[in-house]
């Protein structure tokens, strides 16, 4: 087929390329308008606390002060970013109202005629607040007594009824009692910020028309749109937005949090406003990935078939879940990894924290459970006595075959994957894995199994 | 807060600049003068994407306070790419695919330019601890390395190439 | 001063697209009066190169040379709906909308070449280059750019075409969590090999190999980038990265980039691939995702050399060297 | 605040009449790699600043058996000498090029832990500090210039003009474990210079970063080498002294377990370097 192509398939020099290396690749923050103001945020200093009082009494007699908003200037104050596509419930606050639920959560945007003039009056706005006991651990907040994050009583994401995303195929349970080897594992991993050099931001403008303008550098430019729109309680068509030149997002870019409150300070201005985040922003209040707790307990038979896989997994999803939920519904579909197990067992759970939010990165979701079953299976080898390579040429999914959520396999190709890179590095296979594929199952001694 | 006037050599031309106390040369370059391919990538020191040479030596325009370089010589990416065609540093980059974003490259070429003034054949150690400062998140930075190699090498080609045309080949 | 050498492998699939669906990508193409073709979107590039993959889709499925191509994103005044760029979705979502809108441009053109010439339409071909041609009559032949502009003068037609596409939504199953969560699955494995100083703890990464089977390869070189690139990404966050050094404490989250460790220049390890093509179903000319798997399997990848080398086991992220030092005396300890 | 004032004074008098008379709110300010990054995010918000780039301190020089170093030098003039091979070593560890061609070797001495390497090295080769006021000029110690976490003998109207160092006639040794080789905060760095008389130590210089509240001396560990051979045991039992005695603290690069265990690894290492005979004698 290659052969019939002409262009798709080459090497063909980026597009943006001259761009990037002469610098003239424009990015939002390249560009700049006359009056542009400066918004920065007042954040929460402590991780739950009751909001008691603002005072920006100091903050105003600040010179190139020119207006802060707080929660009560946000039409819609009570959003969540995919709610367009029918996640629930509005949980999160563009700027907090009674109550800030973790470090660095916006509580007063301050609008200035420079970046420095808004940084001076972020210190001069007094915060009273009553510190709330805290919870940052992603089961800790499970217990019973634990601090509650959410306003609905508990500290789960709620899927259709239930506290974690559930995918079940056969019986597990049977299936232990069965195997001649258990092998159960827990494991960890910590928050990553997506870390793009060039930070989030956006320059929102008004226009003569009515309209604004919105230069962003979002990595969904209609998510960002819509959501602004019904932020702000404003028609989509009083908005435009321009972007689609990003500095690097890894999912750090999803988020829909910069646009709708730049664009709400340049509607109550009438002036173009940037709002960027600094770097420790980006790091210390965007949202991260999760942190995981991922628990595994596989059945094995003697001669290395899993026949069971059990997975328990706990997002720390932070303050607001923002993108996570759906990131576990993602985890749920593949965290019994590419292999045929005929019994799956997968809760996964969003769990709320007093933690900065989380979000989508790169992997969304299965990144961690790679990371969790891809050593799981080491351990499996070393237990059932096999080398690492044959572990999981006998366990590989093929098509045709039921993953755990029901779909047929079409398009698996680890088989082949896994051959060519045992031949990349030199590792010699039996001839028994050099001759397997992906084709589906026969009824040959390798079909047909439980 | 009385502004001052500074005046200094961008790429070859004067120019004269109002600016507030302490106001640094990244604000200057990007937000008065227009030249936004020095870039905005941390403010702390910590990223490259605004490095600048000053007479010649790499340096953060973040942490510059642009009163600090009155009257001296500074070069950003617009000053050295030429009218026609790339600099061969900016081919290599090209070449290379040693963007993917494009937000590191600006610093990746301007420290990589400043390598080669100083040394136009650098050792792959010498190029590698050159870029120590330089943060790329998307090309893993082997590819960066390589268009570094590769215009250290049309560097010396293309004073080659001169030479022999001067008529004076050695053999 | 010991140094212990391990190797690991990993292998992983990852699924391509917004995995529940029901996120469309819509593309819109036009030819200008000189022949070029604008592709106007509101996807947005991340760096990965879409604009790029996307230009060489229109120009493959229009028959005409690359560089006839503007991609124009992203513009909500100008571009139709997109989802965004994320879950491995742009290239395989905005790319089948691009082969829509530019089958249909073609047709357009094809029947305004039809008149023209006087053909059938089902007789016309156009050869990737630019060129218009009964098939099998080398003779009777046009510039695509030539029909282009006649289109517009001599016959006020358009040459246009409207793309979408959208995997249908899939409702989850509550109870046993039967669902569609993937358009298609790419694949890879990854051996990796480490040294590991038995005093400090280090963790040198000497390479990391992978085999990658991506469907079908719009731009090789694109694909080889985002592969050496996921191979450092998975390094960093296999030893280095964390916003919560101490997790669940909260203390000591980085506010920069001599905190948020990251490697560099001096940590890379050798990065090689071999990539495998077998087309997706459903792909843009067989595309899978790849965007974002680069960096899964060098992770757990590295975490296995790391216990091969040393016979410690870390289940827990980032890899320190004081996780190991501790391993390592906790084994010490156990066998004295 | 927003800066009202920056002070860029053209000499050394100019410099201490601002300082004299902005008093003790007036930031110092000289490479900038520390200020300026809190200036920039609103962390730090100086009224007035006086930036010390253009006020002629800085230089380099040997006078006779000493290496004068103006305390603007920068860390990359630190990294040209040649006359102290352990301060170039300390230099190329220090920071990226960037930040070396800015950063100052006076600065380092105030750069907070686990940054200040230079100030490391300093420590172990017994430089001292020269401090001018409108009052007239006065010379410490080094070491007891460095009094605790961000804090030094400097009085409010003082400026550190000047770090000499005596040249070492022996060989050196410094190291550096950061969590990655190069522009990162050091986990431990160790600074080691013996004198010999006889095939024994005669007098021992270690110097620790990253595992107190300044650059400090392992003294313990110093007087344990004195009379010894460097040989195996002295070195192992130095490690311990300079393990337990120092006061290592846990930030997000490092906890204070692993910067004690590494102080007492890295003080090994450092001192088998200096081992007659080893490789890498001759720094």
């Amino acid at each position: 087929m290659s052969a019939d192509l002409n262009v798709v398939g080459q090497s063909v020099e980026r597009s943006d390329g001259i761009g990037h290396v002469t610098g003239r690749t424009r990015f939002f923050g390249d560009r700049s308008f006359p009056g542009m103001l400066h918004l920065k945020m007042v954040r929460s200093p402590l991780d739950h606390a009751r909001i008691i009082g603002i005072d920006l009494t100091d903050a105003e007699r600040v010179s190139g002060f020119v207006r802060a908003l707080t929660a009560s200037d946000v039409p819609h104050n009570l959003y969540t970013i995919l709610g367009l596509i029918g996640v629930e419930p509005e949980e999160e606050f563009v700027l907090a109202e009674d109550r800030v639920r973790f470090k660095g959560e916006a509580i007063v945007a301050i609008i200035a005629e420079s970046e420095a003039a808004a940084l001076e009056a972020v210190s001069k706005v007094h915060l009273d607040l009553e510190e709330l006991p805290a919870v940052f651990d992603v089961e800790e907040a499970l217990r019973p007594g634990a601090p509650i994050v959410t306003s609905w009583g508990n500290n789960t994401f709620m899927y259709e009824g239930h506290p974690c995303r559930r995918v079940r195929l056969g019986d597990v349970e049977a299936a232990f009692e069965r195997a001649d080897h258990i092998v159960e594992g827990v494991y960890n991993t910590s928050p990553i910020e997506q870390a793009p050099v060039e930070t989030t931001g956006c320059i929102a403008v008004p226009e003569a028309n009515g309209r604004y303008t919105v230069y962003t550098n979002t990595q969904a430019l209609y998510f960002s749109l819509d959501n602004t729109a019904i932020i702000l309680q404003v028609p989509g068509n009083r908005l435009h937005f321009v972007g689609g030149t990003v500095g690097g997002g890894f999912g750090g870019k999803v988020d829909v949090i910069v646009e709708p409150i730049a664009t709400l300070a340049a509607m109550k201005t009438n002036r173009p406003v940037r709002f960027a985040y600094s770097r420790s922003e980006e790091m210390q209040v965007s949202s991260t990935r999760s942190a995981w707790r991922i628990y595994i307990k596989d059945g094995i038979s003697r001669d290395g078939h899993i026949i069971a896989r059990k997975v328990t997994s706990y997002a720390d999803s932070g303050a607001y879940s923002r993108q996570t939920p759906y990131a576990l519904t993602k985890h749920a579909a593949n965290a019994a990894g590419p292999y045929a197990i005929p019994n799956v067992s997968i809760d996964a759970y969003c769990v709320y924290t007093n933690r900065q939010p989380t979000s989508a990165m790169r992997g969304f979701g299965v990144t961690m459970a790679s990371f969790a079953l891809e050593v799981q299976m080491d351990k499996i080898a070393e237990r059932v006595g096999v080398d690492p390579w044959t572990i999981r040429f006998i366990n590989a999914y093929r098509n045709g075959d039921m993953k755990p959520h029901r779909k047929l396999a079409e398009d698996a190709t680890l088989i082949e994957t896994m051959q060519a890179a045992a031949a990349l590095v030199g590792h010699v296979l039996p001839d028994d894995l050099r001759a397997m594929t992906s084709a589906p199952r026969d009824a040959g001694p390798d079909g047909g199994r439980d | 807060m009385a502004s001052r006037i500074v005046t200094f050599d961008l790429g070859g031309r004067e120019v004269e600049v109002m600016v507030r106390p302490m106001t640094t040369l990244q604000s200057v370059l990007r937000n008065q003068l227009g030249f936004t391919a020095t870039k905005d990538g941390c403010r702390q020191g910590g990223c490259g994407s605004c490095t600048v040479l000053v007479n010649g030596q790499p340096m953060l325009s973040c942490l510059l306070p642009v009163e600090d370089v009155a009257g001296q010589r500074v070069t950003t990416l617009e000053s050295i790419t030429p009218a026609e065609g790339l600099h061969p540093i900016q081919q290599a980059f090209l070449d290379a695919h040693a963007s993917q974003c494009g937000y590191c490259t600006p610093g990746m070429v301007m420290v990589s330019k400043a390598l080669l003034d100083h040394d136009p054949a650098p050792t792959d150690d010498a190029i590698r601890h050159a870029l120590t400062g330089n943060i790329c998140r998307c090309t893993g930075y082997r590819p960066i390395v390589t268009a570094v190699h590769s215009a250290a090498e049309a560097v010396h080609d293309a004073a080659d190439a001169m030479r022999g045309s001067a008529g004076e080949r050695a053999r | 001063m010991a140094r212990l050498r391990g190797t690991g492998m990993a292998a992983v699939n990852y699924p391509t697209g917004m995995n529940l669906g029901g996120d469309p990508s819509q593309a819109l193409i036009h030819a200008t009066t000189s022949g070029s073709f604008v592709v106007s979107l509101s996807a947005t590039d991340l760096g990965q190169g879409l604009k790029t993959v996307i230009g060489q889709i229109a120009a493959e499925t229009l028959g005409v040379e690359f560089g006839e191509i503007v991609v124009d994103t992203a513009d909500t005044d100008t571009g139709p709906h997109d989802m965004g760029t994320f879950a491995s979705r742009a290239t395989h979502r905005v790319g089948n909308a691009v082969i829509a809108a530019a089958t249909e441009a073609r047709q357009a053109l094809l029947d305004v070449a039809s008149e023209e010439l006087e053909a059938a339409v089902e007789d016309l071909e156009i050869d990737g280059h630019g060129n218009l041609m009964v098939k099998g009559v080398p003779s009777r032949s046009v510039r695509v750019a030539d029909i282009a502009a006649l289109a517009q003068f001599k016959y006020g037609r358009t040459i246009a075409g409207r793309g979408s596409y959208m995997k249908p939504k899939s409702i989850v199953d509550p109870e046993t969590g039967a669902m569609d969560p993937d358009s298609t699955e790419a694949h890879a494995c990854t051996v990796a090999e480490v040294e590991v100083d038995t005093e400090t703890g280090e963790v040198t990464v000497l390479s990391i190999r992978s085999a990658y089977e991506v469907g079908r390869q719009v731009n090789p070189a694109l694909v080889a980038g985002q592969i050496e690139g996921g191979a450092w990404m998975g390094m960093s966050h296999a030893l280095y990265e964390t916003t919560a050094p101490y997790y669940p404490a909260v203390d000591h989250s980085p506010r920069d980039f001599s905190e948020y460790l990251m490697p560099g220049t001096l940590e890379m390890p050798i990065v090689e691939s071999v990539i495998l093509e077998m087309p997706s179903s459903n792909g843009p000319y067989g595309v899978k995702g790849l965007g974002e798997m680069t960096a899964n399997s060098p992770i757990p990848a590295i975490v296995n050399a790391i216990y091969h080398a040393t016979g410690v086991r870390i289940d827990e992220l980032p890899v320190t060297p004081e996780k190991i030092l501790r391993g390592l005396d906790a084994m010490a300890h156990a066998s004295s | 605040m927003t800066v009202r004032t920056y002070l860029l004074p053209r000499s050394r008098p100019e410099a201490l009449g601002l300082l004299d008379e902005h008093g003790p709110e007036l930031l110092v300010m000289a490479g900038g790699t520390v200020a300026m990054p809190l200036i920039n995010e609103g962390i730090s918000l100086p009224e007035a600043v006086m930036g010390l780039r253009l006020a002629g301190l800085g230089g380099l020089e040997r006078a006779g058996d000493e290496l004068r170093i103006g305390a603007t030098a920068t860390l990359t003039q630190l990294l040209d000498q040649d006359a102290v091979p352990m301060l170039r070593e300390a230099a190329r560890n220090t920071a990226s090029w960037s930040i070396r061609n800015m950063g100052t070797v006076g600065g380092n001495l105030f750069t907070p832990p686990p940054g200040g390497d230079v100030a490391v090295a300093l420590l172990a080769l017994d430089a001292r500090v020269t401090l001018a006021s409108t009052r007239g000029e006065r010379v410490l110690p080094l070491a007891d210039f460095l009094t605790g976490f961000m804090s030094t003998e400097l009085a409010a109207d003082e400026l550190l003009v000047e770090i000499s160092v005596p040249i070492p006639g022996e060989p050196t040794a410094y190291l550096k474990l950061g969590r990655k080789h190069a522009s990162t905060p050091s986990v431990v760095t160790v600074a080691a210079r013996l004198e010999w008389r006889g095939g024994r130590v005669t007098d021992a210089r270690i110097a620790l970063g990253a595992v107190g509240p300044h650059p400090i001396r392992a003294r313990e560990a110093e007087q344990l080498l004195v009379g010894t051979r460097l040989d195996a045991d002295a070195i192992a039992a130095a490690a311990v002294a300079a393990a337990q005695g120092c006061e290592p603290f846990t930030d997000g690069i490092a906890t204070d377990w692993y910067r004690r265990r590494m102080a007492g690894l890295f003080v090994g290492r450092a001192l088998e370097q200096l081992t007659p005979g080893a490789a890498g004698e001759g720094r």
